[in-house]
């Protein structure tokens, strides 16, 4: 009976948030949530929302309740420094987001000059830790750069081809991965046979195919997103051309596998080191497949950026962002994508890249 | 009323059953799983249930006029008397005090209306007044923050000397693309406008060696006031006075320009080309000012857009910005500038304030749009016509 | 035939048919005279359903038909030839032909009716595979009303049919109208502003000013009325 | 003395139609011309080349002798002085009837938008005037009490004056009117022909005027011309026409002129 | 130059173009009736292809052969675009017939963002698998070189619907209606034409042949998200007003201009800018031909 009311006084507890003691810790995600690039933005929110649920069911953070403020800036400039500025006005304390390069930017612009800690899950664009205006500011993504290298080193040292065509599909990501590697490769004295864009949507790609018919490469190097790649490498194989293809982490991806099946086959994909078999990441993805939700590209990402940040303020004991900031660059986090830090510039470390090829349709580490 | 039940389930049931495959069902093909969703099929029968009754009630209650005269009601007559010089200034007074009571998110925001106000006000001499219907609008918006952008990184130059160049380059732009499609009429003009917005746009994304491409212009200052550079914070507390500013002036033109002899021949040419050519207007000329002029107001709005998100990148200057833009032009009630304020009120800072509705907001955003316009066809405010009453002197 | 008792309608807020009775027998030629803007056109427009009828009734033949649809009008063979022709131009003028029997069913009888039609505008037969936008006014004329008799109409409705139109094919164009009227017993509801020549072809006719019939009685007799002859004649 | 208007060798051709078919054509000035036809003889398309809206394809068009009007544009020759009306009325359906006028008196005046926004004294100079003119001539043509009314919201007749007003307020040396008593009952054309001839006199105009009313033709015209299948087959005064045999069988037909 | 390589963009571009016709049918059709840029048409497509979706991945789940799987998924998406056309012409469109000319173009503009959340909210906003129901359906080997099996089939089917099309507006008593309507929609309903109906079916086979389109180029893409509608609806209309909007061979022609062009811009130049040739021979045709290709230049009557 005793026992009954302890658990009943327990239950009421845990049901009603009103009972925590301080004002909630205020953390801002900022994003895509609606618009074309829904899909990149919704995981991320997602995946934060999950981990703060169960970071308040444990207790929450030195004493108080997390609460996530989510806002939408559909990847647009203008939007993001309205959505920034409604951050600050609120008194967050951090901020997981933004999703887009471009919006970051356009973000960082009101951040600026404040102290306020930034850590996005997927703005790649070098120039955003690199040009050191921004010191409150982190990923958890390698930057493009990076990755272009490994590419470049994987195509000329390991495949030592030479013939190397660039196909990108114009968006931000794509494009800047694709621009990366044309310079990593022209430092190594390789110009690419090709460098172009393809439409996102449009109804056939066969123009392209032919191209690539003709001018034979190696190897094809696309930047962008798995939807595109499938459908490229797909057309492709149907028209009976045998290149490799290469592309980024936007295409390592469950779908690109499910969608491609044997058209994919021998894929390469660079991507940060593999995860999918930690612990802790296998549990948030089984989570959110109860709920019905998908990772996406970032989601993962997002989540690490939220435990990473939870960690350091638990380090540091405090709000403070300077302090934060040192903890962060400080200490190792176990986060879904491993352990991991930040260099001085903000850039993550621990998340290294590494090649995977698609063999009987799953991604394997081939270097 | 048996019949009006019956009419309104079979409404629901018919729409329901057209969400059927799409709410109802959810297929995965590599999975190969179907899984129903009986429960949100319910939901959308409910929603679509109560929805037909209301639907109905309101065509049955809409006013006679909507449909054909527009007859200046009683909303007109009052929004009238709100117009006058007076009322208008209080107005920016209290809107001048808005920085000083309320948060950066407020100021920012506002900042945006106005900017969608001056955008509207423009394409609304090209549109309302001239008759042209021009899809392609934010190019020229676009030419303005551009001009920014490049000009400070190439060049150095400051927010002051960019707005005169942006607006001027806009304008010129707008009569260069005016001279190719003057011969062509009504929505063949709207389909080449829109094609050149796209080009633009893609010209923009391709040429990266110049335009930086995809990835934008970073870093684009704030104005500064006689050299003295703000922080955040104040520069955009500066770029507000600015904008207001510009609005003002913007809506002057507008008012102005109706009482005079331009603007009635860019009337004269949107209700009856071949008569207004005979009255001796020139339709080259004409056309010309109306898209230079509309184009100006685009380029120095996007000067100050350009500044304020201090990041531009061509995914800012889609069509979808174009559609608004005209949205807010044709829901205003074309040529009513009390209209054009309202309507960026609604479009803009609607969504803005909806928020709350989360992944519901866009869709409702949709279904408004369409209801406002089957419900004020017309527009908010319908245009006023000037009056030109014959003086007491002349009448004597 | 037609009978129209106290007949109210009009546009958005104006009443242009303030009460109108007018009666149609069987067999005649009925004109309806009246300066422009009395309510001739509206008058015509209302009874072939594309204005609402806001009071009043309209009878046809026995039955009430305000406020049907305009297709159901159609089909009781009340048919309109709209003022200012209307022809579709793109249309050849065999294609403006067959369309006027859109809602006919029987072809053997369209065949023939557009055999009739042809002989009697044997300038239509030798175009009919010409554009019908290409047509001079006063052929497109004829074609308006030869797609008219496609329909097979039991009340054939005529909008100003001298309206533009050259002196001579004026008359060419009344000459067929009483062929019609006597050759295959067709009624005819006449709209004309050309008092003199309206009165002339017309067994009966009614004077329209204001939204209202001010006279009316036998053609011959109105044409002497001293009223007409000053307000419409000009004599 | 020179004519006001000369036309010579007027052609068009319209994808093989042969529309005019070399018309010629003068004008003295302060004459009040008709020009008469069965329909698709050309009429309106002999407006449209005299006032730029076509481009004829061959021939020659003088004012006062000397000013050649061929390859000039609608606008520029509404400045030399030809005001029109047209036969399915063309008005500027939602301005209201003074906003009418005062668009034609647009190529008398200069102030551009830049005035206009900084209303200087020239565009409130002009703007007074351009008002006072349009009243007058409201005046003269009976509309004053319809002013502030939509052009559209005007009866059938008060359109096609509100036309002739507007066209006035260009100050046109020759008004050229397409059809104006059409769709006009008796009474009202007898007061359209007193209004022709006064405006006449009272702004020395000359008038080119289509129109299938032989009456008001025959009464107020100083000349006739008559035209079938793009040609002009005759011209003269009234009397004559109505004598010319060639005019009744292509026009008038048997009925002769009391149609 | 290449020969091989011209016949092969040469077949690359009939592919695209067939399609941007088929859809672009629907902007033609509703063009030339109502004067209304119906923005919401892309929507369908979009829709359709959802329908198509499911539709093939109940036939599937169902056992039928591929051909019945291709056949029955053509229909359901059909029917159902048909039906969601059919009803945003009564929500949207039809209050505001006789209202001034811009309002239904807004009322499409906000139908259309409307279409594209309810598809985010009712299935995903992300891409999923489209079943390839045309790939190694038929073996052709004579043409092999140039162009796939599945691409064959997608131009085939798309010309052939075209042509029935053609047939039945230039044959049929409706089909004579419907084009008497674009001329003079007061007279038509002098004639006994229903025009309401007519108007709506104009729209049920716009959209049925946009759905047919969805189908094919899904399957032929092998993915579909609610954002496949713009592109493919701009580059339509563009087809449409191309040729000359509202005439139906037109259309035809303009899909198969804008489809070469697009496919030699991306083989000789750059797919960058594909879509700046496009539009740009759209600018360059217009300012010489302002009524399009086939557009008649109306004379107006002075």
């Amino acid at each position: 009976m005793r026992n009954l009311i302890i658990l009943f006084a327990f239950a009421l507890f845990a049901f009603i948030p009103q009972a925590w003691a301080a004002e909630p810790i205020l953390i801002g995600v900022a994003g895509s949530f609606s618009g074309d690039l829904a899909p990149y933005g919704i995981p991320p929110k997602n995946t934060v929302m999950l981990a703060a649920e169960e970071l308040n069911k444990k207790g929450g953070l030195l004493g108080r309740r997390v609460k996530i403020i989510a806002q939408d800036d559909v990847c647009q400039p203008n939007a993001a420094t309205i959505v920034a500025s409604k951050l600050m006005d609120q008194k967050v304390i951090a901020v997981i987001g933004h999703i887009c390069s471009g919006a970051t930017n356009a973000a960082l612009s009101v951040y600026r000059g404040k102290k306020l800690l930034v850590i996005s899950p997927s703005a790649t664009l070098p120039s955003l830790t690199l040009n050191g205006q921004n010191p409150y500011f982190f990923r958890t993504i390698p930057h493009d750069a990076v990755q272009a290298i490994r590419q470049a080193d994987f195509i000329v040292d390991k495949l030592k081809y030479k013939q190397i065509a660039i196909v990108h599909d114009k968006g931000d990501y794509g494009k800047g991965l694709a621009h990366q590697l044309k310079e990593a490769l022209k430092k190594r004295g390789i110009t690419p046979l090709l460098f172009e864009g393809v439409t996102p949507g449009a109804v056939d790609y066969s123009a392209l195919i032919h191209k690539l018919k003709r001018l034979r490469p190696q190897i094809v190097a696309f930047g962008g997103y798995h939807p595109e790649a499938s459908k490229i490498v797909t057309q492709a194989r149907k028209k009976g051309l045998k290149m490799d293809f290469i592309s980024g982490d936007g295409v390592k991806d469950p779908s690109f596998l499910k969608i491609g099946r044997q058209f994919v086959e021998g894929y390469y994909a660079t991507s940060p080191a593999d995860i999918s078999t930690q612990p802790l990441t296998l549990e948030v993805l089984k989570k959110l497949k109860a709920r019905g939700q998908t990772p996406g590209n970032f989601g993962l990402q997002a989540h690490a950026a939220f435990t990473a940040l939870v960690k350091a303020i638990q380090a540091a004991h405090s709000t403070d962002p300077d302090q934060i900031k040192a903890a962060l660059q400080k200490n190792e986090a176990q986060t879904t994508l491993g352990k991991i830090r930040f260099d001085a510039k903000g850039d993550v470390i621990g998340s290294g890249f590494s090649v995977y090829q698609v063999k009987k349709g799953a991604f394997i580490a081939v270097d | 009323m048996r019949k009006e039940l019956l009419r309104h389930l079979s409404t629901a049931f018919g729409l329901t059953l057209l969400a059927l495959p799409l709410v109802g069902m959810k297929v995965d093909f590599i999975e190969k799983t179907l899984d129903w969703r009986w429960g949100r099929l319910m939901g959308v029968f409910a929603l679509t249930f109560s929805l037909s009754w209301l639907w109905r009630y309101l065509l049955v209650h809409r006013p006679q006029q909507a449909r054909s005269s527009p007859a200046p009601g009683v909303l007109a007559a009052r929004a009238h008397l709100l117009v006058n010089q007076r009322v208008l200034l209080l107005l920016f007074l209290v809107l001048s005090l808005v920085p000083w009571v309320a948060g950066g998110y407020q100021v920012n925001i506002l900042i945006t209306a106005m900017a969608y106000i001056t955008l509207a006000l423009g394409l609304n001499i090209v549109v309302g007044m001239a008759g042209l219907l021009d899809l392609g609008y934010v190019a020229f918006y676009a030419i303005g923050a551009y001009s920014y952008g490049l000009l400070h990184h190439y060049l150095g130059w400051g927010f002051w000397q960019s707005l005169g160049v942006g607006g001027l380059l806009a304008a010129a732009m707008g009569i260069l693309l005016g001279i190719p499609v003057l011969r062509l009429r009504g929505d063949y003009l709207a389909i080449v406008t829109l094609g050149f917005g796209e080009i633009l746009r893609l010209l923009l994304e391709n040429e990266a060696d110049f335009t930086f491409g995809v990835q934008g212009i970073p870093n684009i200052p704030k104005p500064t006031f006689f050299g003295f550079r703000f922080d955040y914070e104040g520069g955009i507390v500066f770029l507000f006075y600015i904008m207001l500013g510009i609005l003002l002036l913007a809506i002057t033109a507008t008012k102005r320009l109706q009482y005079s002899r331009v603007g009635r021949a860019w009337m004269a040419i949107r209700e009856n080309e071949l008569a207004a050519q005979a009255m001796g207007i020139d339709l080259t000329k004409t056309k010309l000012n109306a898209f230079g002029l509309g184009a100006f107001w685009a380029g120095v709005v996007g000067v100050v857009f350009a500044a304020k998100t201090s990041f531009i990148n061509p995914a800012s200057f889609q069509f979808f910005e174009s559609a608004i833009i005209l949205s807010i032009v044709v829901l205003g009630g074309m040529g009513s500038v009390l209209g054009v304020v309202l309507a960026a009120i609604l479009l803009i800072l609607l969504p803005e304030y909806l928020r709350f509705l989360a992944e519901y907001r866009m869709l409702l955003f949709g279904a408004l749009m369409v209801a406002m316009m089957i419900f004020r066809p017309q527009g908010l405010v319908p245009r006023l016509r000037p009056r030109y009453e014959r003086d007491k002197a002349s009448k004597a | 035939m037609l009978r129209l008792e106290g007949v109210k309608s009009g546009y958005g807020g104006i009443e242009a048919l303030k009460g109108v009775d007018l009666v149609v027998r069987q067999g005649e030629i009925v004109a309806l005279i009246g300066a422009n803007g009395a309510g001739k056109s509206t008058t015509l427009k209302t009874i072939s359903g594309l204005l609402q009828t806001r009071e009043g009734r309209i009878v046809y033949q026995g039955e009430e038909i305000q406020n049907l649809p305009p297709e159901e009008i159609v089909k009781k063979g009340l048919i309109q030839v709209p003022e200012g022709r209307r022809i579709f131009p793109k249309f050849t003028v065999l294609e403006n032909l067959e369309i006027g029997a859109y809602l006919r069913r029987d072809a053997l009888g369209t065949q023939a009716d557009l055999r009739y039609c042809l002989e009697l505008f044997p300038i239509l037969a030798e175009r009919r595979q010409q554009k019908a936008g290409t047509l001079s006014g006063g052929e497109q004329q004829m074609l308006a009303i030869a797609r008219a008799l496609m329909a097979r109409p039991k009340l054939l409705l005529l909008d100003e049919p001298s309206l533009g139109l050259a002196p001579l094919i004026i008359q060419q164009i009344f000459e067929i109208i009483k062929i019609i009227n006597q050759e295959r017993q067709m009624t005819i509801f006449l709209i004309e502003q050309n008092a003199s020549l309206a009165l002339k072809s017309a067994n009966c006719a009614f004077v329209m000013e204001n939204g209202h019939i001010t006279l009316s009685g036998k053609a011959g007799d109105l044409a002497q009325s001293v009223e007409v002859k000053q307000a419409y004649l000009g004599i | 003395m020179t004519p006001l208007l000369q036309v010579r060798g007027l052609k068009k051709t319209f994808g093989g139609i042969q529309a005019l078919d070399g018309v010629d054509l003068q004008i003295a000035s302060g004459e009040i011309k008709a020009l008469i036809g069965p329909n698709g003889a050309g009429k309106t398309t002999l407006f449209n080349c005299l006032t730029g809206m076509t481009r004829p394809s061959e021939g020659q068009i003088f004012l006062d002798g000397a000013t050649p009007l061929k390859g000039l544009l609608p606008h520029q020759i509404t400045k030399l002085g030809l005001a029109r009306t047209f036969q399915n009325i063309r008005l500027f359906d939602s301005l209201t009837v003074i906003e009418n006028v005062m668009v034609g008196a647009h190529c008398r005046f200069k102030a551009n938008f830049l005035d206009a926004f900084f209303h200087t004294r020239r565009h409130l100079a002009e703007e007074k005037e351009i008002k006072e003119k349009a009243y007058y001539f409201l005046e003269v043509m009976g509309l004053l009490q319809q002013a502030l009314n939509s052009a559209k919201n005007l009866a059938y007749a008060d359109q096609r004056r509100l036309e002739i007003a507007r066209a006035l307020a260009s100050e046109p040396r020759l008004l050229l009117l397409d059809e104006p008593a059409a769709g006009m009952n008796a009474a009202e054309t007898a007061e359209l022909d007193q209004l022709i001839v006064r405006l006449k006199e009272e702004f020395s105009l000359s008038f080119l005027l289509i129109e299938h009313d032989m009456k008001l033709v025959m009464k107020i015209s100083d000349s006739v011309i008559v035209m079938d299948r793009g040609r002009s087959i005759a011209g003269g005064s009234p009397e004559e026409i109505r004598k010319n045999p060639a005019v009744i069988t292509a026009y008038l037909g048997a009925e002769g002129g009391h149609a | 130059m290449d020969g091989q390589y011209f016949f092969e963009l040469a077949f690359s571009g009939l592919t695209r173009g067939s399609i941007y016709a088929l859809i672009a049918l629907g902007y033609t059709m509703v063009y030339g009736i109502l004067g209304l840029i119906n923005f919401a048409h892309g929507e369908v497509y979009m829709i359709s292809a959802f329908v198509g979706l499911t539709a093939a991945a109940i036939c599937s789940l169902l056992g039928f052969s591929l051909w019945a799987v291709l056949l029955l998924t053509l229909l359901f998406a059909a029917a159902y675009g048909a039906a969601y056309g059919y009803t945003i012409e009564k929500v949207a469109y039809r209050p505001l017939r006789g209202a001034n000319r811009l309002a239904p173009l807004i009322s499409a503009i906000g139908m259309s963002i409307f279409l594209r959340e309810y598809v985010i909210l009712a299935q995903t906003a992300d891409f999923v698998a489209f079943p390839s129901l045309l790939y190694n359906l038929v073996e052709v080997d004579f043409l092999s070189d140039y162009i796939g099996s599945g691409e064959l089939i997608l131009t085939l089917v798309s010309l052939t619907v075209l042509g029935g099309l053609f047939l039945f507006l230039r044959y049929t008593q409706t089909g004579r209606a419907m084009r008497a309507i674009e001329q003079d929609r007061e007279m038509a309903m002098l004639l006994g034409v229903k025009v309401d109906q007519v108007i709506s079916l104009t729209f049920v086979i716009g959209s049925a042949l946009a759905a047919v389109g969805a189908v094919l180029i899904s399957s032929h893409m092998g993915q579909i998200n609610y954002n496949i509608g713009f592109l493919v609806g701009i580059k339509a209309f563009t087809a449409a007003v191309l040729g000359g909007i509202g005439s139906v061979a037109g259309a035809a022609l303009g899909g198969l201009v804008l489809g070469l062009v697009e496919a030699f811009a991306a083989g000789y130049v750059s797919s960058d800018y594909e879509d700046v040739f496009a539009f740009g021979c759209l600018v360059l045709i217009l300012i010489f031909r302002p009524a399009g290709i086939l557009g008649q230049q109306q004379s107006e009557k002075v």
